[in-house]
């Protein structure tokens, strides 16, 4: 089964990270002129305004993206940052009012280890499980609000499964109740609609490398209203409204903009490209004996595909998959081998979970590579089948 | 479109400021001639800002206007404007001197305003110098 | 005294941030191939190894310019990160053996601030003032150590006014008293020898920007020592040893590594560069009355020379110097119009420290532009007291 | 020397691995034929690994090895490289049988050891049935 596709690998990974789009790194590189041209935007002199007017025009652009004030956003590393200054950040600064929290069980890391630090802390943490599907009922979440909640954190698409959440109605189940709504919107901004004008989330957390722009650069918006504030996690030179200091990385925040511009223009466009890629790879995988997709197919964003195959075993499925970059559970979990918790809160056994292979994709995967892809998925699954006792899994 | 944005630079002094500052005509000490010579001083303590305003007054004219200033852009400017503007006029004119006409050509940032109101003491000083001169003559 | 140089801007502003050097921005828009070259660096498949080694060359390229070893440096976002995770992060982390802290008055608002947080937190901190030319008397360090005492910082080379601290005695000192010492390098790095096998440093701070590698890249060094770690500040996907998650941005880490590479071929060149400027640039402007440099002429760093001038005003002293890029304080502190309070520590009053402007430079400044700074600096200063009241200041 | 560095791909797999799971030549059921058939079984519950030699014995020669195997690419590869060294070879040769031998050749990582190990129960189980079988025959 040596593939002759052996030395090119076909990237099937946008949800881990994704390629800069050239428009941005162009973008991004422009910055990198005359020190005159772009200093330290912090900085009075002709370089510094250069700097800061250019910063400027990224936060309208990411605000744009957002139907957002720019006012509104500060820049961050990513989401991983963004995460935990906007549950750790709101958690301490709402603290005097009540030191419950809520969230989910299949949030990112950077959110479950936010409130991990949290209940060291002192707080009190409820983690509600979603169905089978992935989507949580509104009717959990309604039970598990309490007087003294202050903060719940939703995720809007999961990272693994691409499951989405209803972020509409739990952002007015929080407003109705006057607790904070913080979502990670790593996976979903610059992929679907998100128009903070009109959905009531006070916080929301997103990433430039998962829409195309530079990794180690992110935002964290900032809803305007009373009593929807962070306290920061670093402290020094007053940047972001000092709820985020250190020297303003120009290039990274520029890039950022730009990516969040295409993003915008060519949202409806990507959209309609990876649906007609999910469908067509879930049609030819879905046939195979013992594959199941993990996660709802309704409430879903078609960019990921995350599925697993009775009978494999999820290590060996990785290696007979070359030269397709996939990811077995989340990119930031394969360092440990464990099954993917997530997957797990769906109900899978060890066994399923560790089968499952995410398929993500985004406006530069082709027809061409996911056909390969669905043909490749068959033939290492019935190869490695082959190879297993009859009674494995 | 996608390059680094240019536009919307945040201008700390318009145009009409940085003019001003680069080429005060007005700047110095004022010069022996005919007519009378007086002075109005005043200071901001905070940041350490100090105005002198001299004139030479001659048959009820400002003949000349000169100013001396330690402070920021914006107060070299509008004194400056204000020598500029009442050089050559009736003293009584001077009565017309607007602080907020001022800060607005100049752009000044509100954070400023004390510092801008001091220039007019030092107007009022130099007019109180040259009607207590006028009320001893009389 | 309209400039001929009106339009063309002098930067002299290098302790701000620097222009990044062609082959960094080279190396570092190399990342941006195409996506099956350089995926996520935590994923298993190739396009993730592929990332991943050149993450660990560029953190061999930083040991070798600190004479580190590469396991023991952590990337972060920069210099402000850096001092954060490490003082709030190690307080944190030997706060069950003492909760006595030491500082400087003259440190970076990172530093500072740090420490205000942990004050918040019940810490006690010792602020030491330096002597009238910025260096720290090791009498007053050992004077303020404690029995209860579990962290020092100090740092390398001060932002505004160059003056370089003894951290080889003051990290023996600190040594000899079981103290963790954090030293913060983001104005030395790079650009003085530090040698971290010799010198007796536990954390050290450093941000790529200042010795022209991109913005929004630092590192933060941890000693392998027993008792010397910190406790993260960021919690998420287990990078950096789980002291510091998120995705790891791969083209700032490489520029980082390509950049402490230059650093460490050009240091002594580089070196004598500044030197030489730095003479000169004093030499222009020592004989102007009234004139004064600020801090220490011998514990001194090259590239920076901060100078005051009796009886004229910065703000205008600051338009007068147009076309150079100067600072007047520190460039983190310039939206506000405070005078710096690292001059007022050494004994400045407010309208000295007001007056005071910095003049900073490296490898790319020409003798030309020192000339004509030099020059420049005093027919402004003697065009403001011209026009000031002679009683003035 | 300043781009980015290729060197030094942190390769979870060498190239022996690879090339056995690739095309294991072993994997699969022993096809009927002469002698008789043996069967060695063995599993890890940690990681639900199992596995399963199988061997036609003739003139106490193991004429046919096979393995079935559940596993990660480390353990397939071990168990087509030992079929691959003991087909043809004396039944008292797989006493030489060595995991560490194994583990070095094939770059296993340390904490799969415990992984392969269960490959040498499998290669235990199939000698100590081929024993019983013998003593009942005698
Ligand atoms: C001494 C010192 N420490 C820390 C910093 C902070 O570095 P960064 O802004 O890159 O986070 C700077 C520069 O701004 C500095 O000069
Ligand atoms: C849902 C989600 N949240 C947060 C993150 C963290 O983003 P970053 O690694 O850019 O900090 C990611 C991706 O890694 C993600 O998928």
């Amino acid at each position: 089964m040596k593939s002759t596709h052996a030395n090119a690998p076909i990237y099937l990974d946008d949800a881990a990270t994704t390629r800069i789009d050239p428009q941005v790194a162009a973008a991004l590189s422009a910055c990198f002129a005359a020190r005159a041209d772009y200093g330290n935007a912090a900085s009075s002199h002709i370089a510094g305004r250069r700097a800061q007017a250019a910063i400027d025009t990224a936060r309208q652009q990411l605000g744009l993206l957002l139907n957002a004030r720019p006012q509104d956003l500060i820049w961050t590393s990513g989401a991983t940052e963004s995460d935990n200054l906007a549950i750790i950040g709101a958690a301490r600064f709402r603290a005097h009012r009540g030191r419950h929290l809520v969230t989910m069980t299949t949030e990112h890391k950077a959110v479950l280890e936010s409130f991990d630090a949290l209940e060291k802390e002192g707080f009190e943490v409820s983690r509600l499980s979603p169905g089978a599907d992935g989507v949580l009922a509104l009717s959990a979440l309604e039970a598990a609000i309490r007087e003294e909640t202050q903060l719940v954190s939703i995720m809007h698409v999961n990272n693994e499964t691409g499951v989405v959440q209803d972020i509409a109605a739990i952002g007015a189940l929080c407003r109705s109740r006057d607790v904070l709504f913080h979502t990670d919107a790593a996976q979903s901004a610059g992929k679907l609609p998100v128009d903070l004008a009109a959905l009531p989330v006070d916080l929301l957390s997103l990433t430039a490398h998962k829409f195309r722009g530079p990794q180690g650069v992110g935002a964290l918006y900032i809803a305007d209203r009373p009593g929807c504030s962070v306290a920061p996690l670093l402290h020094g030179g007053g940047q972001e409204r000092r709820l985020r200091p250190g020297t303003s990385a120009l290039h990274q925040i520029v890039g950022m903009g730009v990516a969040a511009k295409l993003a915008h223009d060519r949202l409806a466009a990507n959209l309609r490209h990876v649906t007609a890629l999910h469908e067509r790879l879930w049609n030819a995988v879905k046939r195979i004996p013992g594959v199941t997709r993990n996660g709802s197919a309704d409430a879903h964003y078609a960019g990921i595909l995350n599925i697993s195959a009775a009978g494999v075993e999820g290590e060996s499925l990785m290696l007979a998959l070359e030269p397709l970059c996939v990811a077995s559970g989340s990119a930031c979990n394969t360092q440990s081998r464990e099954p993917s918790f997530v997957l797990k809160a769906l109900g899978c056994t060890d066994l399923e979970a560790q089968s499952a292979i995410r398929f993500s994709f985004g406006p530069e995967t082709s027809l061409g590579d996911i056909d390969f892809a669905g043909e490749h998925y068959r033939s290492a699954v019935t190869k490695l089948r082959a190879i297993a006792p009859a009674a494995a899994a | 479109m996608t390059g680094v944005a240019r536009s919307a630079l945040p201008e700390p002094y318009n145009q009409r400021v940085r003019a001003l500052f680069e080429e005060p005509q007005h700047a110095g000490e004022v010069v022996n001639g005919p007519g009378r010579r007086f002075e109005g001083r005043a200071s901001e303590s905070a940041a350490g800002a100090q105005i002198v305003l001299a004139a030479v007054v001659s048959d009820g004219i400002l003949a000349v206007l000169r100013f001396r200033v330690f402070g920021c852009p914006h107060l070299i400017a509008a004194a400056e404007l204000t020598c500029e503007r009442f050089e050559g006029e009736p003293v009584k004119k001077l009565q017309d001197f607007s602080v907020s006409d001022l800060m607005e050509t100049l752009g000044v940032p509100v954070e400023k305003t004390g510092r801008i109101l001091r220039l007019e003491d030092a107007v009022r000083a130099l007019l109180l110098q040259i009607d207590r001169t006028a009320t001893n003559k009389d």
